[in-house]
């Protein structure tokens, strides 16, 4: 219980710290006499912006994505797994061995569809 | 693998570099030392009576490719041998132009004009940085000449020079032959 | 305890953010070395000052909010990556009392922290309004969705060992099995390489950089932000990489245990070290292109990961290892 | 990189024709950007980070220099054009000045074609490495390990100005180049000083090689990225390095020498696979060649006159009334020539710089669709363009 309220402390220890960095950059920062529109564009190598930035975007990562929650599931299995992993003995192994190889195989499938290339 | 070994490698190439001595300089606490050549800013001299050595012929505004030199040509009667001679009325150095390319040096008849071998202190306003006829006097006193002037450049291009000096040492230039060369 | 609980936190804080400090002068000075430079001379003996000079400068900087962004969460970004950043160095021990929060699922959740650290990166990329900084934004989201797996299975390894998710009985085991002797036999080693990999693509350090690849993307994320804003980011990401060595220490080095003197020396001295180390791999290498990266993480670490963690099993299940 | 996607054979196709798989966008390289070299502005349309279509934009640093020249007499137009080439001013200088000696009909003396050889190799020394810094900071970024390279390669640049300096007395608006021969001659101890800082470039060299093109990781970046076809950039009119990175075995100092390159024999080094990381092993080698031809001229500099008529004393000293001349060499980036046609009397009326940059990006969209963000400055870098002589 006690781990937690540490935390708990720590979190607040930390935002007042930033929120002191902040409030000092509040106080101390230089103010422009003249607001100017042309300070307040976007930065695009001193261009002016040509179309918006907020636009349907194909970052091709979707994949990655999709790997990231398979895998991150089964790291979620792992860890009581991990904990408990001596008391189990070489049944566990054994089982946690044969869950690793299913997920190897899917992995090694995708490996080889090129799910895994940029496109 | 290869790339840890690779990134081994590249690592101990910085640490290679990191014993051996920096090679930049604090530079307003030290200074570059500098060769024997090097040239910045501009004096006006005086010949050997302490005349004025400036005749205001404006070879050097004319050669100038960025037309940063102004001569105003007067004439008037030497305060020291009592004859009448050319002088420079005004004679004004825009150096905020300059290319420091020494052709105004190496045409000047006379050996008036030479370089520095200091450069001008940085100033705030444009006009720090155009030298009057006056400043460039005051820099003949107060500041190292450089090594050249006309005689000297000329000596070091002359055709006719030959086989007879291998590597010429620039301080010995022989003057008699450069002084024809000028002329 | 809960006055305990305040004063390691303080402690701890204050720890974070001097070494931090002082980290930050530490590298200039040490790239200046690296590249026969000199580094920071001007401020204070051997220019020691320079990170608070640099703090003043940003404190007074003018803070421009871009015409179309979307200004609250532009405003909020910054701040949080810090916070998330700090809030992990709660959960490492550094002496065998001075842990603020030591609790009994402290790997998993440092590393749902970290994971926690991409949002508001999201956030600052997509509040911009900026192109550059949504690339960025973009390759920041790829690059710790992809890192946070080999991550998680290196992070695996010394749980297994040592049979606990809370760090202090990690540290307590190795100090038990002498980690000097055992560690590097044949798991410690690849487990800690492929650990300080995937924690430096988390933090998005040199040679990983890719999110803020200043050659391509001018400034990534931090495009757009000025004064202390901008501070933030920056300072973010070097408590990020100053905390991942303080884990990576913890998990991997023994942490605050040493033969001699006190518990904390040894931890920033570990933390430190292995700091200075990052440092000189980042100034030494040049940065791989987002795609290569995705690779290298998914082709790979993964599957090392993997089998690092079957054979950490392994290892468990033989006598010596029991 | 994968196959070669079939419409990179189209750089200025109709976007309305491609097919996006998000939306379309618009993202301006530079004229402000850390990897542009300078001010040239690229627009490339991105379709996620793939590039679909780049067009570069010169122009932001265009001083007006040719039309400065025909204003100017024969003698003042060697200093201003140091700044052309701004990485390597005296071989910019030496394109000028062959001109006017072509045209002018003067005779340079033996010494002063050797001394100016000897520049030109030192020249090319400073230039590759400057080259190598600037082209590892934009793939490991300032605050990296680009940066390191970029320091060391400043810091052995260094030597190579400090013997320039030493030469003419300065380290940029060198001057040293008259109509008819060099201005200054060499000064005592000037060769040993040489030898010494050609020494320790030397010894150095293997040293970015582990920083650069043997590390796997660079290589990583930089093999089959913007691949040049001979073909191609020869109808472009790429030349220097980047056209021997391509096969295209093709040097002016070897094929139509110039200075005293007919006396020392120069080894050309070509690369098949024309991507960057043929045009960076390219420039390396010839960095090691330069050293070795460098020694050679300074060796056997011949005694002599240094300057065949009579020095500078006057603006109009040289008068030429009809003709037209092209004369070129070989700079580091590729064949820098001029064309001059005379005017009545001292001024040229016409006088005109190819200069190798602009062709070099001229390639760009040819080479940049179908890679990504990250590989446009790894292509920019790899191909040196110098935009000062791009736009002049």
């Amino acid at each position: 219980m006690s781990g937690w309220t540490g935390l708990f402390v720590f979190l607040v220890v930390s935002v007042v710290m930033i929120g002191g960095l902040l409030a000092a950059a509040w106080m101390l920062r230089v103010k422009a006499r003249r607001d100017s529109p042309l300070k307040r564009h976007a930065y695009e190598c001193g261009e002016e912006p040509d179309g918006p930035a907020w636009i349907r975007f194909h970052p091709r990562y979707y994949v990655v994505a999709l790997f990231f929650v398979l895998f991150d599931v089964e790291a979620a299995f792992f860890f009581p797994w991990a904990i408990r992993e001596r008391a189990l003995g070489w049944a566990g192994l054994g089982s946690i061995v044969v869950f690793t190889g299913v997920l190897l195989v899917g992995w090694a499938y995708a490996l080889r569809k090129g799910a895994l290339k940029w496109q | 693998m290869g790339y840890l070994l690779d990134g081994l490698k590249s690592m101990w190439t910085t640490a290679l570099n990191a014993i051996r001595p920096p090679f930049t300089q604090e530079f307003p606490k030290v200074l570059r030392p500098h060769p024997e050549r090097y040239h910045t800013s501009f004096a006006l001299l005086h010949d050997e009576t302490g005349d004025e050595a400036c005749t205001g012929c404006g070879a050097c505004a004319r050669i100038c490719p960025s037309q940063v030199i102004t001569v105003k040509l007067g004439k008037r009667e030497s305060a020291i041998t009592q004859k009448k001679r050319g002088y420079a009325d005004d004679f004004t150095l825009d150096l905020t132009a300059c290319l420091v390319c020494e052709l105004c040096v190496q045409v000047c008849p006379t050996d008036a004009i030479v370089m520095l071998k200091v450069p001008e202190l940085p100033g705030f306003r444009r006009e720090d940085l155009v030298l009057s006829m006056p400043r460039l006097y005051e820099n003949e006193k107060s500041k190292p000449l450089g090594w050249s002037n006309a005689t000297k450049l000329m000596a070091m291009q002359d055709p006719k020079a030959g086989a007879a000096k291998p590597e010429p040492s620039k301080e010995t230039a022989p003057a008699p032959a450069a002084a024809g060369a000028a002329s | 305890m809960t006055l305990f609980a305040w004063l390691s936190s303080i402690l701890v804080a204050v720890i974070v953010l001097t070494v931090t400090a002082f980290g930050l002068w530490w590298e200039r000075k040490l790239a200046g070395r690296m590249q026969s430079r000199l580094g920071p001379t001007i401020v204070g003996p051997i220019g020691l000052f320079q990170p608070i000079a640099d703090l003043l400068k940003l404190v007074q900087k003018e803070p421009i909010i871009p015409q179309r962004a979307d200004r609250a969460l532009f405003w909020l970004a910054p701040p949080l990556t810090t916070l998330f950043a700090l809030l992990v160095a709660a959960l490492v021990p550094f002496g065998p009392k001075l842990a603020p929060a030591n609790i009994d699922v402290g790997v998993p959740l440092i590393i749902a922290l970290g994971g926690l650290a991409l949002i508001p990166v999201w956030m600052a990329g997509w509040a911009s309004h900026n192109k550059y900084a949504l690339l960025g934004a973009m390759r920041a989201v790829a690059q710790s969705v992809s890192y946070g797996v080999p991550l998680v299975l290196t992070a695996l390894v010394p749980v297994i060992l040592a049979g606990s998710m809370n760090l202090n009985s990690i540290v307590a085991w190795q100090h038990r099995h002498h980690w000097l002797v055992v560690w590097p036999v044949f798991l410690g080693l690849p487990a800690f390489i492929l650990f300080i990999l995937a924690m430096l693509a988390e933090a998005n350090r040199i040679p990983f950089d890719i999110p803020e690849a200043e050659s391509e993307l001018v400034a990534g994320v931090s495009t757009e932000y000025t004064g202390m804003h901008f501070g933030f980011i920056y300072l973010a990401e070097y408590v990020h990489t100053l905390v991942g060595s303080a884990v990576a220490s913890t998990l991997f080095l023994g942490g605050w245990d040493g033969p001699f003197g006190p518990s904390v020396l040894w931890m920033v001295l570990k933390t430190c070290l292995l700091f200075s180390v990052l440092y000189w791999l980042r100034w030494s290498l040049v940065r791989l292109r987002a795609d290569q990266l995705m690779a290298l993480a998914w082709k790979w670490l993964v599957p090392a990961g993997l089998a690092l963690v079957l054979l950490a099993a392994v290892w468990t299940q033989t006598p010596w290892g029991r | 990189m994968e196959a070669t996607p079939a419409w990179r054979k189209l750089p200025y196709r109709r976007l309305e024709l491609y097919e996006p798989e998000g939306d379309l966008m618009t993202l301006q390289l530079g004229p402000q950007h850390p990897s542009t070299h300078g001010v040239l502005r690229i627009k490339l349309h991105l379709d996620g980070e793939r590039i679909v279509k780049a067009v570069p934009f010169p122009g932001y640093l265009h001083r007006a220099v040719e039309k400065l020249c025909e204003q100017l007499t024969y003698v003042q137009i060697a200093p201003i054009v140091d700044k052309n080439d701004y990485v390597a001013p005296m071989t910019s200088e030496q394109a000028i000045i062959l001109a006017i000696e072509k045209l002018l009909k003067v005779e340079v003396p033996r010494r002063a074609r050797w001394l100016r050889s000897a520049l030109a190799e030192l020249q090319r020394v400073a230039s590759h490495l400057l080259w190598l810094g600037t082209m590892t900071l934009d793939l490991g970024g300032a605050l990296g390990g680009g940066g390191s390279v970029f320091v060391y390669t400043m810091r052995e640049r260094e030597l190579v100005l400090d013997l320039f300096e030493g030469l003419t007395g300065s380290r940029f608006h060198y001057n040293t180049h008259t109509v008819g021969g060099n201005r200054h001659d060499v000064p005592a101890g000037w060769a040993k000083d040489m030898h010494a800082a050609l020494d320790l470039i030397e010894k150095r060299i293997p040293e970015y090689e582990t920083l650069t093109q043997n590390n796997r990781l660079f290589v990583e970046r930089m093999r089959g990225i913007g691949v040049l076809e001979p073909e191609l950039a020869l109808e472009l009119g790429v030349t220097g390095p980047n056209l021997r990175a391509s096969g295209v075995d093709h040097d002016l100092r070897r094929d139509a020498p110039f200075h005293a390159y007919d006396e020392v024999a120069t080894n050309v080094i070509t690369a098949k696979a024309g991507d960057c990381l043929a045009r960076t092993q390219v420039r390396v080698a010839e960095m090691k060649e330069s050293v070795r031809l460098a020694r050679a001229f300074i060796d056997g500099l011949p005694e002599g006159p240094l300057v065949s008529g009579k020095p500078i004393k006057l603006p109009g000293q040289f008068k030429v009334n009809s003709g037209q001349v092209y004369a070129a060499l070989e700079s580091a980036r590729g064949e820098l020539g001029t064309f001059l046609v005379a005017g009545a009397g001292t001024s040229p009326y016409r006088l005109k710089i190819r200069p190798p940059s602009y062709h070099a990006i001229s390639a760009l969209p040819y080479l940049l669709p179908g890679h990504t963000v990250s590989d446009t400055v790894a292509i920019l870098g790899s191909l040196d363009p110098i935009m000062g002589e791009v736009d002049r």
